[in-house]
C-alpha cells in the first residue's frame, strides 16, 4: 500500500504544483525519528519527493486549511479527514473553490509516538466507520466496504460505573489536565478567533489551572463539538498527559446518533444538530 | 466607579410581613458598588417614586435596583420613575423578592437570606447594565395586500379609505376569489355576485388602491415598516390601456379549454376573462393555451407537427390592444405593512376511493354544484347532470368530506359545509319541486347567527332526509349511483339509489401558501393553515412584526367572518401605518465583529430572519444584526461557540455575574 | 573512593525523611511518569528516562497564589503567600536541575521574585544520574551530562550493589547526616550521550537568519499549543489575574505560553506577535539568543522532552542545524 | 451563597412562561422550599450550556431550567433548540459525574403556578435526599 | 385446497409451472385461525399465523399466500410483531424466536408480476371480466399494503394481458359476506347477490377471484339466490389461475372448469374460448 499510495500521491501533487492548480500541498513527510509520519506544506514541485503516506500518518491535515484562506491549497485526508472538511464547508470557514482535496481510502493508523511504533492501530480505527472519502478530487486506493455500525462499547463500559465513580475518573482526569490547549489546537471544529476559555469578559472560566476549571474548560470543549465532532481524535492523541478526550467526544456522539441520527461531516450542506430541530421529537426533556 | 441605590419595597405586609426588609436594606448597604440603601412603605405609590427620584439625585446614584414585586408587574413604571430622575431607563434591575420569595415562602430567616441574595444578584446585574437608546426608524405608508378575495378587498378598502395606499396582488387575472364562484349565500340566501360585485368595482375605482391582477409577490425583505417586495407581473399580452373590454376577441377565439373559475364544468376561450363580471374587465392571453403562441413555441424547435398559426383575436381587436411583446416582469415596492389573505381551496375528493375516487362523473363537489345552480355557470343555472345532462331527482349529500377526517390528514372542521349543504337542499328545492335530497352528516353544526333556523328550515320545510352516518361505498349500477351507508341513529345500513351525489369538500389553504409563509417568515401548521400571533388576543397578527394575516388562509370561516377578520386586520395596519415613525425595543442583541467567526450559527436558529452577513475591512464574512427585526430572544447568543453576539439586557456577562454571586457570596 | 549506599539502605533512608518532609519522586499516575508527593518508597519509580512533565512545577506551580487581598475596616489588607513547606526532590536528572539553576537567572535576578526564592530555599534536590540517555537527548550539546552533578544537593549514580553517592553542598550534607554510606572503589560508569547538536556560534547564526522565511514555513506545521512549553524545564511564561470568592480576592499566577495566540496582546486588541512564524521564532530566540545574551547561558537543557510531546514534531534539534546552516548562508550572502 | 441548610439550587426561568408562573405560584401563594434563587431569562434558547456548567463547577447542587411549552414558546422556535441542548448536555453531565437529577429541564406555563410550586417542592427534596455535591 | 378449492389448487399449480415459479410447500403449515381465532384469543390468532412465517423465514423463502383470509392473518401478524413487547410474547408462546424479516405476497400479486412473461397461447379475446378481490386483499391498507384498497387494479391488469377485457365496476372489493357464511347466510346471499348482479350490470361475462373463500359464496350460492332473492340467472366464478391457465393452453378439464357448481362451460363455449 504505503509505497504505491505515496507514489500517487506524489504524482498528483507534482501535477498540481506545476499547473499552478494549487500554490501549496499539505501531505506528510517522515519526522526526526526517521520512520513516523508529520504534516508537511510543499510549495515546489521538487519537493514533492519529500511526501509520504504509511499507516503513521495520523494528523487530520485539514485544520492547516485554517490557515490557507484565500490560497488555493491542495490536502491529503482520510476518511475520518474528509469528513471535517465537509464541517468547515458546512460552517463556512473553508472555500471549495480553492480546495484541491485528495482524498485517501484509509488502511489504518498505528500507534505511535515519537521513535516508537506499535503494530496495534489506533483505539479512533478500531470505531471508524469511514475509511473511504466522503469528499475527494483525487482518489488514492480502492474503496472499501464500512464495517458494521459502532457498538460504542468503550462508552458503556464507562457506563457501568457509578456516577460517584464517575466524578472521581474525570476529576484524577482534571488533576493532570495542563490546559496547554493541544487537544483545541489540533482539533479542525476549534478555529474561535477567542476561545470562550480566554475570554476575561465573560469570564466563564477562571485563570486557575486546578481541577474544576479543567473539567469546564473540558466539558465544553466537548459540548462545543456535540454534533459537530468527526471522530478524528486527534484530540486525544496530542495530550501530553493522556486525558481519554473521546471517551467525552463519544458520549455525545452516541446521543446524537440516537436521538437525531447524524452524523458529523457527511455532507457539505449538512446542518448541525444543534442549529435545528424537530417539532414533535421525543428527547427526554420535559417531558 | 458605579453609585449604585437600592431600595426595597415592603409592599405593606406583603413582603415585609415575612422578610425582615431591614436586614436585607442593611446587607445591601455593605454590597460592591452600592452607595445608597433604603426601605419603602409602597414603592410603586408616588411617595415610594418620589423617594426613588429624590435619592437619585441626592445621592448622585448612576444606577438602581428595586427589590419589589416581580418585574413583570413594574418594571415599566419603574422605568419611568429613574428616567424621570433623569437616569437612563435601562439603567434599573428589580429583584423579584414577593412573588418569588415572601408569597411562597414562610419561615421569615430563610425567606430573608433568599431575599438578601436576590438582591446581591441584582446588584451584580445592574452593575453591568448600560445606558440603552430605542430607536427611531421611518415607515412607508403603503400596505401590500396578497389576494384579492372578499377578505383581501375588504382590508384594501378599509385601508385606502383611510388614506393609506394599497397595493392589492391577485394572481388570477381577476379579484373576487372564491366568493364570485358561489351562487347564493346563507343563511339569507343573497345572490353572492350581487353584494360582491360592487365591492369589486370600489377596488378598482379606489384612487388610493393600485390593482395588480395575474401577480405574484416572489420575495420579501426587509421589516416592518420597511418591506421591500419582489412583485411578478405575468404577462397579460393585453395592453390594458387600449383594451375596452368589448369581448370581441374571446368571443372570436376558436381555443377552448376547460374552465377553472367553472370547475371545469364549462370552457373558455385562450383570450378570456375568468367570468362576466371580472375586475378588471379585460381579458389575459393564456400562453400555454393560445394556438398562436403554442405556434411560436413550436417555432423554436421545430419538433413535431407544426400547429395552425391563429391570431384571430389580434386581428378583430378593434383597438389593437393585443401586445405579444409583454414579457414577466417583475416589480419592486416599498410597503409599511403586509396582509396575506391568500384564501382557501376546495379539498381534492379523489382520494376517497370509496367515493369512486373521481371515476364517476355524476359525483360532484359541492363548489361543482355551486357553478351548476348559477345562473351565470355553465349551464345556465339549471341544475343537470354532468354525465347526461339530465335533471337528477335523488341528491345524495355527504359532509365531512375532507373534514373531521383523520384518515385524510384532514381531522379540523371546514365550519361552512353544514350551512352550505343545507342552502343547496333548499336551493335544489326550489330549482326543481320533485328533488329529493338525502344529507349523510356527523353533527349539524350551525353555530352563527340564524344558522340553525336556516339547517332546520332544510330539513323540515324542503323535505331533506337527513341520516346521521357515513357513506362505505357509492358505485355506479347503470346510470345511477347506489350510495351504501349506515343511519347510525337507527343503526341499519341504507341503500339509496342517487342520480347526483355532492360532496361537502372542506377547506384547505391555497397552494403554495406555506410558499408564501415563508418569504414572508410567517409560521403556518401542517395543514399549511398560517398561524397568528396568538389565537385568541391577537387574531390577525403573526410573529413578523408588520405582517398581517386574515380570512380562511388562517382557518376555515365564513363570508362574514372573512369581511370581519379583513376589516380588522385594516384596522391593525392603519394603526400601524398611522405612526409618523417606529420605535425599536433597545433590547437586542448585538455582534462583536472582533470575535465573530463567520460560522452563522446565529443566522441558522435565528427565528426572526433577524440576522445578515457583512463583510469587514479585513475582508471577513460576519454576521450583523438588523436590530429592527430582532427581537431580543437570545438564540443567537447561545448557538455563538465564540460568544461573538451577545443579548442586551440579559449579557452573558450579567447572567454569568449573578450565577457567580450567587455561588461565591 | 566511592561511597555507597544500598538500594535498600536508601528506600529506609527515604522513608525516614518521607516521616518528617515531604518528598516529591517519579511515580507512576497511570500511563505517565511524573513527580509527585510519595508516601512510601514503593511508590517511588527507579527506572525511568525521564517524567513527562519537568520538576520546574515545584518551584513555579502551574498555579499559585502570590497574594490574598481581605477588606478590612475601610481598608484593604493584604497577605503575601510564603512557602513554610521543607521539600525533598528525589530523583532529578541533571538536565532538569540545570533547568532549575538556569532559572535562578530570570527569577532572582532583582527585584527577586520571593516565591522561587522561597521554594528553592526548602527544597533539597536529590540527583539521579542516567544510566542510559534516551533517543530524544541532548544535554552533552547543551553544555551538560548524565552524570553532571553541578546544580543538585547530593547526587546518586546506580552501580552494581546500590548508588554511588556525591554529597554537593551542606544542605545535601545535613541531610545526610547519620546515613550509614559503604566505601567501595567501584567507579561509577560513565554514560554518554552520542547526539551531537552544533550548539557552538548559535547565537551569532540564529542573528544573521532572524528575518529568514524559515520561521513562517516552519510555522505553517506548528499547530501553537503550549505543550513545549509546559513541559520545557525553562520555559516560564505566566499569567496573572484576580479571583475573588466569598470576599476574598487571590492574585494568582499561571502557567501561560508565548506559543499562545494572544499572549502578547495589549490593550486596544494589537498583538505584535500575531503570526504563527514571529510567535514560534521568539520560543526558539529565547532559547537561543536571548537567555545567552541575558545570562550567559543557553536557555535550553536537552531533556528533550518537546521532541517527543509536540503533537507535529518541531523538534529543536532539527531546527538548530536548520538555524546554523541558514545562518552560515546568510553570513556568506551578506560578506 | 446564603442556603445554610440544604442544598442551593439555581434557576433559569424564561420570563414569558416559566417566570410567570413562578410569579403565578407566588400570586396563588403556592408554596415551595426557599433553597431555589431565580435568574431570569427572555427564553429558554437563551440558557447557555455553559452557564449550567458553571453553576455546577463553582458548586451549586442543582439547576433547574424552565420554559414554555413545546409549541407555545414566545419566540416560536427557543424551547425546541433548548431541548435539544439540553438533552445532550445533561447526557454529557451525567458521564461526568454530576447526575441528571441535578439537572432538571422542565415546560412550566404561565398558569401553572401550583405546578411550578410542586417541581420546585420535589426538586428541593429530591436534593436534600441525594445530598449537597461538595460534600460527596 | 386440496379438498373444496382444488380448483384453484390445481390451476395455480399448472400456471406456476408454465411460467416457472417455482412453488414449495411449507411441511409444516397451521391453520392461520382465520374466522375462529382472532375473534376469540388474541395471543393465538398471532402465534398461528407466527409459526408458519417463522418456517418461511426459516427457509429463507417469500410466502406467497393463495387464500385471502390468510394472506390477511399473515400480514396482521407481521403487523403487530413490529411492536418489540408483542414480538416477545409472541416469540414465547411460539416457542421460538421470530422475526419480521419475511416476505409474504398474496399469490395474485406473485403471478400478476409483469415482469414474468405470460406466453400466451389462446388470447381470451371477447371475455368480459369482473375481477373481484374481496375485502381482505386490499385492507386495511396500512397493514397489507398491496394496491388500492377501493379500485384495486393488478387483477384487471393481468386479465387485459391475458387478452380478457376487465369492466371497470364498482364492487371489487366489497365483502362477500364470508366472515358470516356459517352463521349468517341471509347475509352471505344479499352482500354475494349485489356483487354479482352489479357485475352482471355491468356486463361480465363472468367473476375472477383470487381467494377460496370469495369463491365458494359467489359460486355456491347463486341458486339460493334464485330461490330467496329472485336471481334470475348465473354468473360463472373462475379463479384468475383458471383464466391464466385457460390462455396459457390448458384444457377446461386439466383446470377443473368442469367443478364448478355455477358451470362456467357453456359461456365458455359461447365466447369460442374451449
Amino acid at each position: 500500500m504505503g509505497s504505491d499510495f505515496t507514489q500517487q500521491i506524489r504524482d498528483k501533487a507534482k501535477e498540481l504544483l506545476e499547473k499552478g492548480t494549487v500554490e501549496c500541498v499539505i501531505g506528510y513527510e517522515t519526522g526526526s525519528d526517521g520512520f513516523s509520519a508529520r504534516p508537511a506544506f510543499i510549495y515546489e514541485p521538487a519537493e514533492v519527493e519529500r511526501l509520504v503516506f504509511d499507516n503513521t500518518c495520523s494528523h487530520n491535515l485539514v485544520k492547516y486549511l485554517l490557515n490557507k484562506k484565500g490560497k488555493p491549497t491542495a490536502v491529503i485526508v482520510k476518511g475520518c479527514d474528509s469528513r471535517s472538511l465537509n464541517l468547515l464547508l458546512s460552517e463556512k470557514q473553508i472555500d471549495r473553490d480553492n480546495i484541491f482535496i485528495i482524498g485517501v481510502v484509509c488502511p489504518g493508523v498505528v500507534e505511535w509516538g515519537w521513535n516508537n511504533r506499535s503494530d496495534q492501530l489506533q483505539i479512533r480505527c478500531n470505531w471508524c466507520r469511514q475509511h473511504n472519502p466522503v469528499i475527494y478530487d483525487f482518489l488514492v486506493g480502492e474503496p472499501v466496504t464500512e464495517g458494521p455500525p459502532d457498538d460504542f462499547a468503550d462508552i458503556a463500559a464507562m457506563e457501568t460505573k457509578s456516577t460517584e465513580e464517575r466524578e472521581a475518573f474525570w476529576r484524577e482526569q482534571a488533576e493532570h489536565c495542563v490546559r496547554c490547549y493541544a487537544c483545541r489546537q489540533a482539533c479542525p471544529g476549534c478555529y474561535c478567533i477567542d476561545c470562550f476559555v480566554e475570554q476575561l469578559d465573560p469570564e466563564w472560566v477562571g485563570i486557575r489551572i486546578a481541577p474544576e476549571e479543567n473539567l469546564m474548560w473540558n466539558t465544553i470543549r466537548a459540548f462545543h463539538l456535540a454534533g459537530r465532532c468527526i471522530s478524528c481524535n486527534e484530540c486525544e492523541r496530542v495530550c501530553p498527559v493522556n486525558i481519554p478526550l473521546s471517551l467525552l467526544n463519544r458520549r455525545i456522539e452516541r446521543e446524537v446518533l440516537g436521538l437525531f441520527d447524524y452524523r458529523a461531516g457527511m455532507s457539505e450542506d449538512a446542518v448541525a444538530p444543534l442549529i435545528t430541530f424537530m417539532k414533535d421529537e421525543k428527547l427526554g426533556i420535559g417531558e | 466607579m458605579s453609585r449604585i441605590g437600592v431600595f426595597v419595597c415592603h409592599c405593606g405586609t406583603n413582603i415585609g410581613g415575612v422578610v425582615n426588609v431591614p436586614e436585607v436594606v442593611e446587607a445591601a448597604r455593605h454590597m460592591p458598588l452600592v452607595a445608597y440603601a433604603d426601605a419603602n412603605k409602597y414603592t410603586c405609590s408616588e411617595v415610594g417614586q418620589a423617594s426613588i427620584r429624590d435619592a437619585i439625585r441626592e445621592q448622585r446614584l448612576d444606577r438602581v435596583v428595586i427589590a419589589s414585586c416581580s418585574p413583570r408587574m413594574h418594571e415599566n413604571t419603574f422605568r419611568r420613575t429613574v428616567a424621570a430622575a433623569g437616569l437612563n431607563p435601562y439603567l434599573l434591575e428589580i429583584s423579584n423578592i414577593r412573588e418569588h420569595c415572601s408569597w411562597v415562602h414562610s419561615d421569615s430567616k430563610d425567606a430573608t437570606a433568599k431575599a438578601i441574595d436576590l438582591v446581591r444578584m441584582a446588584v451584580a446585574k445592574v452593575a453591568r447594565h448600560e445606558s440603552l437608546l430605542p430607536k427611531q426608524v421611518g415607515l412607508t405608508k403603503r400596505a401590500l395586500i396578497i389576494g384579492g378575495g372578499i377578505t383581501g378587498i375588504q382590508a384594501a378598502l378599509d385601508i385606502a379609505s383611510a388614506g393609506h395606499e394599497v397595493v392589492l396582488v391577485e394572481k388570477e387575472p381577476s379579484i373576487g376569489g372564491r366568493m364570485s364562484q358561489l351562487d347564493k349565500t346563507f343563511p339569507t340566501l343573497d345572490c353572492s355576485a350581487c353584494i360582491l360585485t360592487p365591492k369589486m368595482v370600489d377596488v378598482a375605482q379606489h384612487p388610493n388602491i393600485t390593482l395588480l391582477t395575474y401577480s405574484e409577490v416572489k420575495e420579501v425583505r426587509g421589516f416592518v415598516g420597511n418591506f421591500e417586495v419582489d412583485i411578478l407581473k405575468k404577462a397579460k399580452m393585453v395592453d390594458y390601456v387600449k383594451c375596452t373590454g368589448c369581448g370581441t376577441c374571446w368571443q372570436a377565439c376558436p381555443e377552448r379549454i376547460p374552465s377553472e373559475f367553472d370547475m371545469g364544468l364549462g370552457s373558455r376561450p385562450a383570450i378570456y376573462i375568468p367570468f362576466a363580471q371580472a375586475v378588471p374587465n379585460k381579458p389575459v392571453i393564456d400562453i400555454a393555451n393560445c394556438r398562436y403562441e403554442k405556434y411560436l413555441k413550436w417555432k423554436e424547435t421545430e419538433e413535431g407537427p407544426e400547429p395552425p398559426q391563429c391570431r384571430i383575436c389580434e386581428g378583430v381587436c378593434p383597438t389593437e390592444a393585443i401586445d405579444r411583446s409583454q414579457k414577466d416582469e417583475i416589480i419592486t415596492e416599498k410597503f409599511g405593512a403586509v396582509v396575506v389573505t391568500t384564501g382557501f381551496k376546495t379539498f381534492d375528493h379523489s382520494v376517497y376511493g370509496e367515493y369512486g375516487g373521481g371515476r364517476y362523473p355524476d359525483v360532484i363537489s359541492s363548489l361543482e354544484l355551486e357553478r351548476l345552480m348559477s345562473a351565470a355557470g355553465p349551464t345556465g343555472g339549471e341544475v343537470l347532470r354532468p354525465s347526461d345532462g339530465s335533471h337528477p331527482k335523488n341528491v345524495v349529500f355527504i359532509q365531512c368530506v375532507g373534514s373531521r377526517d383523520d384518515k385524510v390528514g384532514r381531522p379540523y372542521c371546514s365550519k361552512v359545509c353544514c350551512m352550505y349543504t343545507a342552502k343547496h337542499a333548499i336551493m335544489l328545492r326550489e330549482h326543481d319541486h320533485e328533488v329529493q335530497c338525502y344529507v349523510f352528516y356527523i353533527d349539524v353544526r350551525a353555530g352563527g347567527k340564524d344558522f340553525e333556523e336556516f339547517a332546520r328550515r332544510a330539513q323540515d320545510e324542503t323535505g331533506a332526509l337527513y341520516l346521521r352516518g357515513r357513506v362505505s361505498q357509492i358505485y355506479q349500477e347503470g346510470k345511477n349511483l347506489k350510495v351504501l351507508g349506515e343511519d347510525s341513529l337507527i343503526g341499519r345500513p341504507v341503500e339509496i339509489e342517487a342520480d347526483l351525489v355532492v360532496l361537502a369538500t372542506g377547506m384547505e389553504p391555497s397552494d403554495n401558501a406555506d410558499l408564501i409563509a415563508q418569504k414572508l417568515n410567517i409560521s403556518y401548521n401542517t395543514y399549511n393553515f398560517l398561524i397568528e400571533a396568538h389565537p385568541k388576543l391577537r387574531p390577525v397578527e403573526t410573529q413578523t412584526d408588520g405582517i398581517f394575516v386574515a380570512g380562511t388562509c388562517v382557518g376555515p370561516r365564513d363570508i362574514p367572518d372573512c369581511v370581519a377578520h379583513g376589516g380588522a386586520a385594516a384596522a391593525k395596519v392603519v394603526a400601524l401605518l398611522s405612526q409618523d415613525s417606529l420605535t425599536t425595543d433597545p433590547l437586542t442583541s448585538i455582534v462583536d465583529p472582533m470575535k465573530c467567526v463567520g460560522c452563522f450559527a446565529c443566522k441558522e436558529v435565528c427565528p426572526f430572519n433577524a440576522i445578515d452577513e457583512q463583510v469587514t475591512r479585513d475582508k471577513r464574512t460576519i454576521a450583523s444584526i438588523n436590530e429592527s427585526l430582532c427581537k431580543g430572544c437570545g438564540l443567537c447568543v447561545v448557538a455563538c461557540r465564540p460568544g461573538a453576539v451577545n443579548l442586551r439586557g440579559f449579557t452573558s456577562q450579567q447572567l454569568l455575574s449573578e450565577v457567580l454571586t450567587l455561588v461565591r457570596g | 573512593m566511592t561511597k555507597i549506599i544500598g538500594k535498600n539502605e536508601l528506600e529506609s533512608w527515604l522513608s525516614g525523611i518521607m516521616k518528617e518532609r515531604t518528598v516529591f519522586a517519579p511515580t507512576r499516575v497511570d500511563d505517565l511518569i511524573l513527580f509527585r508527593p510519595v508516601q512510601s518508597a514503593d511508590e517511588i519509580v527507579f527506572d525511568y528516562e525521564n517524567t513527562n512533565l519537568s520538576p520546574k512545577e515545584l518551584f513555579f506551580p502551574k498555579t499559585e497564589t502570590l497574594f490574598t487581598a481581605v477588606p478590612k475596616d475601610g481598608d484593604i489588607e493584604l497577605t503575601p503567600t510564603t512557602v513554610d513547606q521543607e521539600v525533598i526532590l528525589f530523583g532529578i536528572r541533571p538536565c532538569d536541575a540545570r533547568g532549575i539553576a538556569i532559572l535562578d537567572g530570570p527569577f532572582l535576578d532583582e527585584p527577586a521574585d520571593s516565591l522561587w526564592s522561597q521554594h528553592r530555599e526548602k527544597t533539597t534536590m536529590i540527583g539521579l544520574s542516567c544510566t542510559k540517555p534516551a533517543p530524544q537527548c541532548f544535554c552533552t550539546s547543551m553544555g551538560s551530562a548524565p552524570n553532571d552533578a553541578s546544580n543538585v544537593d547530593i547526587m546518586l549514580t546506580q552501580v552494581e550493589d546500590g548508588y554511588a553517592v556525591e554529597t554537593i553542598t551542606e544542605k545535601g550534607e545535613k541531610l545526610l547526616q547519620g546515613v550509614e554510606l559503604r566505601e567501595s572503589d567501584v567507579q561509577p560508569p560513565v554514560p554518554t550521550c552520542d547526539v551531537n547538536i552544533p550548539a557552538e556560534g548559535i547565537v551569532e547564526a540564529i542573528t544573521k537568519m532572524f528575518d529568514d522565511p524559515y520561521w513562517s514555513r516552519l510555522a505553517d506545521r506548528c499547530i501553537h499549543c503550549n505543550v513545549c512549553a509546559y513541559v520545557c524545564p525553562t520555559c516560564y511564561c505566566f499569567d496573572i489575574r484576580d479571583r475573588t470568592d466569598k470576599g476574598k480576592t487571590e492574585r494568582i499566577r499561571t502557567w501561560e505560553s508565548c506559543q499562545s495566540k494572544g499572549f502578547t496582546r495589549i490593550a486596544g486588541g494589537y498583538d505584535p506577535r500575531a503570526d504563527k512564524g514571529t510567535r514560534l521564532r521568539q520560543r526558539f530566540c529565547h532559547k537561543l539568543l536571548y537567555f545567552p545574551q541575558q545570562f550567559g547561558a543557553l536557555g535550553c537543557v536537552g531533556c528533550g522532552r518537546c521532541v517527543i510531546a509536540c503533537p507535529v514534531n518541531i523538534d529543536i534539534r532539527e531546527i538548530i542545524s536548520d538555524v546554523q546552516k541558514i545562518g552560515a548562508e546568510v553570513g556568506q550572502g551578506s560578506n | 451563597m446564603s442556603v445554610d441548610n440544604g442544598p442551593l439550587i439555581i434557576g433559569f426561568l424564561c420570563n414569558w412562561c416559566s417566570y410567570a408562573g413562578a410569579d403565578m405560584a407566588g400570586t396563588s401563594r403556592a408554596a415551595y422550599p426557599a433553597n431555589i434563587r431565580i435568574i431570569r431569562v427572555p427564553c429558554s434558547g437563551r440558557v447557555d450550556p455553559l452557564l449550567i456548567v458553571k453553576c455546577f463547577e463553582e458548586g451549586a447542587d442543582a439547576v433547574l431550567v424552565a420554559g414554555c411549552h413545546p409549541g407555545d414558546c414566545h419566540y416560536n422556535e427557543g424551547n425546541y433548540y433548548s431541548r435539544r441542548r439540553f438533552a445532550l448536555l445533561r447526557a454529557l453531565l451525567d458521564f461526568m459525574g454530576i447526575e441528571k437529577e441535578r439537572f432538571q429541564v422542565e415546560w412550566v406555563s404561565a398558569s401553572e403556578g401550583k405546578r411550578f410550586a410542586k417541581i420546585v417542592t420535589k426538586f428541593t427534596e429530591e436534593m436534600i435526599e441525594r445530598g449537597s455535591r461538595k460534600a460527596s | 385446497m386440496h379438498a373444496t378449492a382444488a380448483e384453484y389448487d390445481v390451476s395455480t399449480r399448472l400456471v406456476c409451472q408454465k411460467l416457472g415459479v417455482e412453488l414449495r410447500e411449507l411441511e409444516d403449515w397451521v391453520c392461520c385461525g382465520a374466522s375462529a381465532a382472532h375473534s376469540t384469543d388474541h395471543l393465538l390468532s398471532l402465534a398461528l399465523p407466527a409459526h408458519t412465517l417463522k418456517q418461511a423465514e426459516e427457509k429463507g423463502l417469500p410466502l406467497a399466500v393463495p387464500c385471502a383470509m390468510c394472506f390477511s392473518r399473515l400480514k396482521f401478524t407481521l403487523h403487530e410483531l413490529e411492536n418489540k413487547d408483542t414480538l416477545a410474547l409472541v416469540s414465547g408462546a411460539v416457542g421460538k424466536e421470530l422475526s419480521t424479516a419475511v416476505t409474504v405476497k398474496p399469490m395474485l400479486q406473485v403471478l400478476a408480476d409483469e415482469d414474468i412473461p405470460l406466453p400466451i397461447a389462446k388470447p381470451l379475446s371477447g371475455l368480459k371480466v369482473a375481477c373481484y378481490y374481496g375485502c381482505l386483499l386490499v385492507r386495511p391498507p396500512e397493514v397489507v399494503g398491496f394496491d388500492d384498497a377501493e379500485n384495486p387494479q393488478t387483477m384487471d391488469h393481468l386479465i387485459e394481458r391475458l387478452g380478457a377485457e376487465a369492466i371497470d365496476w364498482g364492487l371489487k372489493t366489497s365483502c362477500c359476506g364470508a366472515g358470516v357464511a356459517f352463521a349468517r347466510l341471509d347475509v352471505v346471499l344479499k352482500l354475494s347477490h349485489r356483487i354479482l348482479s352489479l357485475a352482471q350490470k355491468s356486463g361480465a361475462d363472468c367473476v375472477a377471484v383470487a381467494c377460496p373463500m370469495c369463491h365458494a359464496n359467489l359460486d355456491m350460492y347463486q341458486k339460493d339466490m334464485t330461490v330467496k332473492l329472485g336471481w334470475k340467472t348465473e354468473l360463472p366464478v373462475l379463479y384468475f389461475t383458471q383464466l391464466m391457465g385457460l390462455s396459457l393452453g390448458f384444457s377446461p378439464k386439466e383446470l377443473l372448469l368442469d367443478k364448478h357448481i355455477t358451470n362456467p362451460l357453456p359461456m365458455l363455449r359461447e365466447k369460442k374460448l374451449t
